[in-house]
């Protein structure tokens, strides 16, 4: 066997062990580089900005630990910039893990960060079985949906929801997703019936589904993977709402690597096909 | 204790999970095994607490004694409580404002909704495929579920995946703010119309509609290739994930930083 | 208004009161005016409950902080009553209005809200000097409607896409329908061929999803099929599912299907079995599975998350005919790359038409193909007359083909 | 006959109609019955998983029964589940005391044995089988993106532009491009932007439309009581 056909059909082992070794390396050698701002990014910034100070927005958390990498950094990017602006945030969850995640969230940024006072300045509302059923249900109420929040107290007995009767009150939406339901369902029954602006921070993997609603404008802007978290850190920095980049950057650069291998695997794979089939043809 | 025994067990659960990469082993299948028992009792729980319990027990009748006698149980079945003329929410008879002898007073108010038998009769009738001389009867809960899938979706899915991208598609090609704007909203528009061609069923692929129908190929193939493309960065970004675990959690407790 | 001027307009409020102390703890701040020209209408086509409310915005609510925001009190009207006896109660607050908002809109929805009763409504404007109110001159009630007017186009699009499907089914029985081929579909005969051949097991997954999703009854309809198949060349079948529902579904439909191929005695309740409903949990166990059993051919039929790659990897490096056929335009790019054949999007659907033969069913997706015509020619319609529009030609209302698929008003 | 076929066939077709046409009809009670219904499908879910558990169990009981190859791992699934179910089901399930026992707030609770084995076995488990995505997206790329004919060029083409213009490492090769103007476009993260946005984003849709269509059929077809293998006996 020679070195084309050996290349051909490489034992997928030693491409698992290559991809390995480009993330694990970058990993323990960070490096970071310039990123540049997609206009997708530069959509969901603008769509918060509009937002006047003190607005209330709901933030809704559709993942669990797997995509933690990925949705995380958003999720503290945009908590940060959500309480420098002094806006007031009701974080509930679809998916029972989401819970895990706002609560990590949460008492990183809001109670550690900010000193955020909760059921004033924010609240977690918690996970609710039943999919788009509950956002069809918090469109009539909050208070029947959530009777009680995390603490287990009254939802109605905070002030931040005080005159927040149901979804008709919340000025905006942010779904942080990473999957069924997700943005999608928020598109489907709750910004698109009831013509509320959102914008959403998802996994690469969901942006395609996302993105026909970012064409037509029912959603503002995507932050979409880990690129997407990072270039929304490097953004925040830029209009002075960050001090320093955060994971989204320090994951960039394993990401970087590791891509660059694979599109070298497969231009390898491609030229050692095309010598075999030009060899082919000869005989 | 939990935590540190919790933390081995995982990065343990990690590498042999991992260990399917080079080839099936046995300690995948030990952790195969073992999350096939774990996540379908999970799930199970979760059902059971997130579903049957609040929605399902919280909406048919119990008798008063049974309620009253297990609130912990039935706390959340409760929709309030009046006592004296004054009315209490629910959550009094566990935030310590109602002493147990008042509770015993107390009326418990909750709000019975008979519609919530339909679930429940139709859950039990599921069970029926048990007994094999009536296990038809399991049939009328799929029956059920089949004819609310296909109302519920027929409706959402032309809605959203078919009028509100068609009034997407629907974009001038001419007096556009700039000639790259009327570009874009061309190519979209060859795109989706030529991609409907590919799947036209009830007519041959062959001439103009055969060349359309290849046009809606390549457009096919470079959204494939694209969506692929963008998933790389996604599943990278997974792996960034266990690799941070192991080196920042496991490792950590190892070298005594802990986490 | 923007944040920088929030703020700036915030640094002058603060600004004014340290210039002038003494007067601002002489004279407290004024009250801010009311709102203006309160108005209150049922709002349409929901099912009642709900009244929709709007006001001009205060005159003193300018972002100068006088005004911090507006109360919404609601009361029963009683004939003969003053308003102010009433029995008011708050039931919402709206912020500030921005800059460039000439009205400020508040749905009351509640179920205290009776319908056909009438109701009055005071806004408060809310302000450190006090609150200034308006009252709503008439009592005004929420009515239920039977039928929601923002979905005429939905309904227009239901009646017409069914129609079509209808004729044609009924229209089927009578007459051939062409199909063009489905490279995927004719692969079904030769992979369970080949698993005949190599006496290695079918492996049939009919996703992930449970019974409510449309793309795992479609799924279970193809299960159907194989059914047939493998029943007709004695070829053992093994679908491993993660919901107990489609378990009980997919039991019954194959049972049948080996019942019709005159082979009941091969069938076993075991060949579909229940492993967890957990996503990486399946696949984990579907993965020990396919190494385990070394299934000679693997479907793919219904609705899948991103286990479709494990499942089509570990089924490739175990040298299985795959054949995946999905609706999520997420997955497909991991079929179409790791499998021999894909059925994509609407081609799935259509397979079990395709695959049982039944004329009605072909005659659904020739239903389609009219469907798809009606949005091909609404394409091509809709883009001349919207560029013509974009040029400056005014067209007549009628002519206005986006409000035919303007959907998004109708919630 | 009446129970067998008759009535499921009924049910179907009433409530299909039924669900079809709360979406137009907003008056109490047909309005809410679509969320009613999904609520129900939830409950009749979650009643299903007992059978399939029940299922699951027996099936891993009889391989250990007949001693078959590699029983004791299927003891392993029968003991997970066992523990997993008793730590979910019991609600006074706790590390250390002075909890209140709420049924059911132990499952979100951080210091029930529940939360334990979700944390650090269901976790691990779960978030490292999603991992192996990433070797797996790497084995199928580097086997599938081969240039063979024009169709999978195109795949191959469009997949590495995007794979490239998306990190910034790879945005550096066209780094020498001008910021604007013509040449512009040409800049790796604009091309990939521009691919993903349009081409792709026309190709999404075109699917899109096209399941939309396949999902009204098949509908209609369960509805119209076309599509009803599972009541057997034709």
């Amino acid at each position: 066997m020679d070195l084309f056909e050996k290349i051909s059909s490489l034992d997928r082992r030693w491409i698992f062990l290559v991809i390995a070794l480009s993330i694990l390396i970058p990993l323990l050698f960070p490096f970071t580089q310039p990123l540049e701002v997609s206009p997708d990014v530069r959509a969901v910034y603008e769509a918060l900005a509009a937002l006047p100070e003190g607005s209330t927005v709901l933030c809704s958390f559709e993942y669990g630990p797997s995509t933690l990498p990925e949705v995380h950094p958003m999720a503290r990017s945009v908590m940060r910039y959500l309480f420098q602006r002094d806006h007031k945030v009701i974080v509930m969850a679809l998916w029972p893990d989401g819970l895990f995640m706002s609560r990590d969230i949460l008492d990183e940024i809001a109670v550690g960060e900010y000193q955020a006072e909760y059921g004033v300045d924010y609240i977690n509302l918690g996970y609710k079985a039943g999919n788009e059923v509950v956002i069809k249900s918090i469109a009539e109420s909050f208070s029947r949906t959530y009777p009680v929040d995390t603490r287990g107290q009254s939802t109605t007995s905070w002030p931040i929801m005080h005159g927040i009767e149901n979804l008709a009150n919340i000025d905006f939406i942010f779904s942080l997703s990473a999957g069924y339901p997700g943005t999608v369902e928020w598109v489907q029954y709750a910004a698109d019936p009831y013509n509320k602006p959102m914008t959403t921070g998802c996994t690469a993997v969901q942006v395609t589904e996302v993105v026909p609603y970012v064409r037509s404008g029912q959603c503002a802007g995507i932050l979409g993977g880990l690129a997407g978290a990072a270039e929304f850190e490097v953004l925040l920095m830029e209009k002075g709402w960050l001090t320093e980049l955060g994971a989204g950057n320090r994951g960039m650069a394993a990401q970087s690597v590791a891509h660059l291998v694979l599109v070298a695997f497969i231009i390898i794979g491609n030229v050692a096909f095309y010598v075999e089939r030009r060899r082919q043809r000869k005989f | 204790m939990a935590e540190t025994v919790g933390i081995w067990f995982a990065a343990f659960l990690t590498l042999a999970i991992f260990s399917f990469l080079y080839k099936d082993n046995p300690f995948y299948k030990f952790a195969e095994h073992l999350f096939t028992g774990v996540s379908a009792a999970y799930w199970m729980s979760v059902a059971f607490w997130s579903q049957v319990h609040p929605n399902l027990f919280g909406n048919i009748w119990w008798p008063e004694a049974f309620v009253r006698r297990f609130l912990e149980f039935t706390y959340v079945w409760v929709d309030h409580v009046e006592l004296d003329g004054q009315i209490y929410a629910a959550n009094a008879l566990i935030d310590g404002s109602l002493t147990p002898e008042m509770i015993q007073r107390a009326e418990l108010v909750n709000d019975i909704r008979v519609m919530y038998y339909i679930p429940l009769i139709l859950g039990i009738l599921f069970f029926t495929r048990l007994v094999p001389k009536i296990a038809y009867l399991s049939r009328w809960p799929l029956a059920f579920v089949m004819g609310m899938a296909a109302g519920l979706r027929l409706y959402s899915f032309l809605q959203s995946n078919a009028m509100e991208q068609i009034s997407a598609t629907i974009a001038p090609l001419a007096g556009t703010p700039t000639a790259a704007e009327a570009i874009n909203n061309l190519v979209v528009l060859i795109g989706v119309f030529t991609g409907l061609v590919y799947f036209y069923f009830s007519r041959e692929h062959k001439g103009l509609f055969g060349s359309l129908s290849r046009v809606g190929v390549y457009f096919l193939m470079v959204s494939f290739g694209a969506a692929f493309g963008y998933t790389v960065m996604a599943r990278v970004s997974l792996l960034l994930g266990r690799f941070q675990f192991l080196i920042g959690d496991w490792l950590g407790t190892l070298t005594g930083a802990g986490s | 208004m923007k944040p920088g001027n929030a703020r700036l307009a915030a640094l002058a409020v603060l600004l004014c009161l340290g210039a002038a102390p003494a007067a601002a703890q002489d004279a407290p701040a004024a009250p801010p005016a009311p709102p203006i020209d309160l108005t209150a209408e049922d709002t349409p086509n929901d099912r009642g409950h709900a009244i929709a409310l709007s006001w001009v915005l205060s005159p003193d609510d300018d972002g100068s902080g006088r005004v911090t925001g507006y109360s919404v009190w609601r009361a029963e009207h009683r004939e003969g009553v003053a308003p102010a006896d009433l029995e008011w109660r708050r039931v919402g607050s709206h912020s500030p209005g921005h800059l460039g908002d000439d009205r400020l809109t508040h749905t009351d929805v509640s179920d205290n809200i009776v319908n056909g009763r009438p109701y009055l409504y005071r806004v408060r404007t809310e302000g450190p000097g006090g609150s200034g109110e308006i009252l709503l001159p008439a009592a005004i009630a929420a009515r239920a409607q039977w039928f929601n007017r923002a979905r005429w186009n939905m309904l227009l699009a239901v009646l017409v896409l069914s129609g079509g499907i209808m004729y044609w089914i009924q229209k089927a029985q009578t007459s051939d329908i062409y199909l063009r081929p489905v490279a995927g579909l004719k692969a079904f005969d030769e992979a369970i061929g080949r698993a005949t051949e190599m006496g290695n097991p079918v492996l049939f997954v009919p996703g992930i999803m449970d019974m409510d999703q449309i793309e795992t009854l479609a799924g279970v309809s193809i299960l159907g099929y194989v059914g047939k198949m493998t029943a007709r060349y004695e070829t053992p079948l093994e679908v491993p599912v993660s919901r107990s529902l489609v378990m009980a579904h997919a039991r019954e439909v194959v049972k049948e299907s080996y019942l019709q191929a005159g082979r009941p005695d091969l069938y076993n309740d075991d060949m579909i079995h229940y492993l967890t409903d957990d996503q990486f949990g399946y696949a984990a166990a579907v993965d020990g599975i396919m190494l385990r059993q070394k299934p000679a051919a693997c479907f793919y039929q219904g609705k899948f998350y991103a286990e479709s790659l494990i499942l089509a990897e570990t089924g490739n490096s175990i040298g299985a005919i795959q054949i995946a056929g999905t609706a999520s335009p997420a997955q497909l790019p991991f079929f179409i790359t790791a499998c021999d054949y894909t059925l994509i999007g609407e081609e799935f659907f259509a397979a079990s038409a395709y695959l049982s033969q039944d004329k009605r069913s072909i005659g659904s997706i020739r239903g389609q193909d009219v469907g798809k015509l009606i949005f091909m020619v609404a394409l091509i319609l809709g883009v001349f007359l919207v560029s013509l529009e974009a040029v400056g030609i005014q067209l007549p209302s009628w002519l206005d083909i986006t409000a035919l698929f303007d959907v998004s008003s109708g919630g | 006959m009446l129970l067998k076929r008759w009535i499921p066939l009924f049910i179907l077709v009433f409530v299909g109609i039924l669900t079809l046409i709360h979406w137009f009809v907003p008056h109490d009670p047909i309005g809410s019955l679509g969320r009613d219904f999904s609520q129900f499908f939830d409950i009749i879910a979650s009643f299903a998983i007992i059978l399939g558990a029940a299922n699951l169990l027996k099936l891993q009981s009889m391989k250990i029964s007949q001693r078959k190859k590699g029983w004791p791992f299927n003891l392993v699934t029968i003991i997970a589940f066992a523990l997993t179910a008793y730590v979910g089901l019991n609600w006074h399930s706790y590390f250390g005391g002075g909890h209140n026992y709420l049924a059911g707030t132990h499952v979100n609770n951080p210091d029930s044995h529940f939360f334990w084995v979700w944390w650090y076995v269901f976790t691990p488990l779960s978030a490292t089988m999603y991992a192996l995505l990433a070797f797996y997206v790497a084995s199928a790329s580097y086997r599938a993106f081969r240039a063979r004919n024009v169709e999978a060029t195109v795949l191959l083409v469009a997949g590495i532009i995007i794979m490239i213009g998306r990190v910034p490492l790879g945005q550096q090769f066209t780094a020498w491009l001008p910021d604007s103007g013509f040449w512009s476009i040409f800049r790796l993260e604009r091309l990939s932007d521009w691919i993903y946005s349009y081409p792709n984003g026309a190709g999404q849709r075109a699917i899109m439309i096209g399941i939309a269509l396949g999902v009204v059929s098949t509908s209609l077809r369960l509805i119209l009581g076309i599509e009803k293998s599972f009541l057997g006996e034709e």
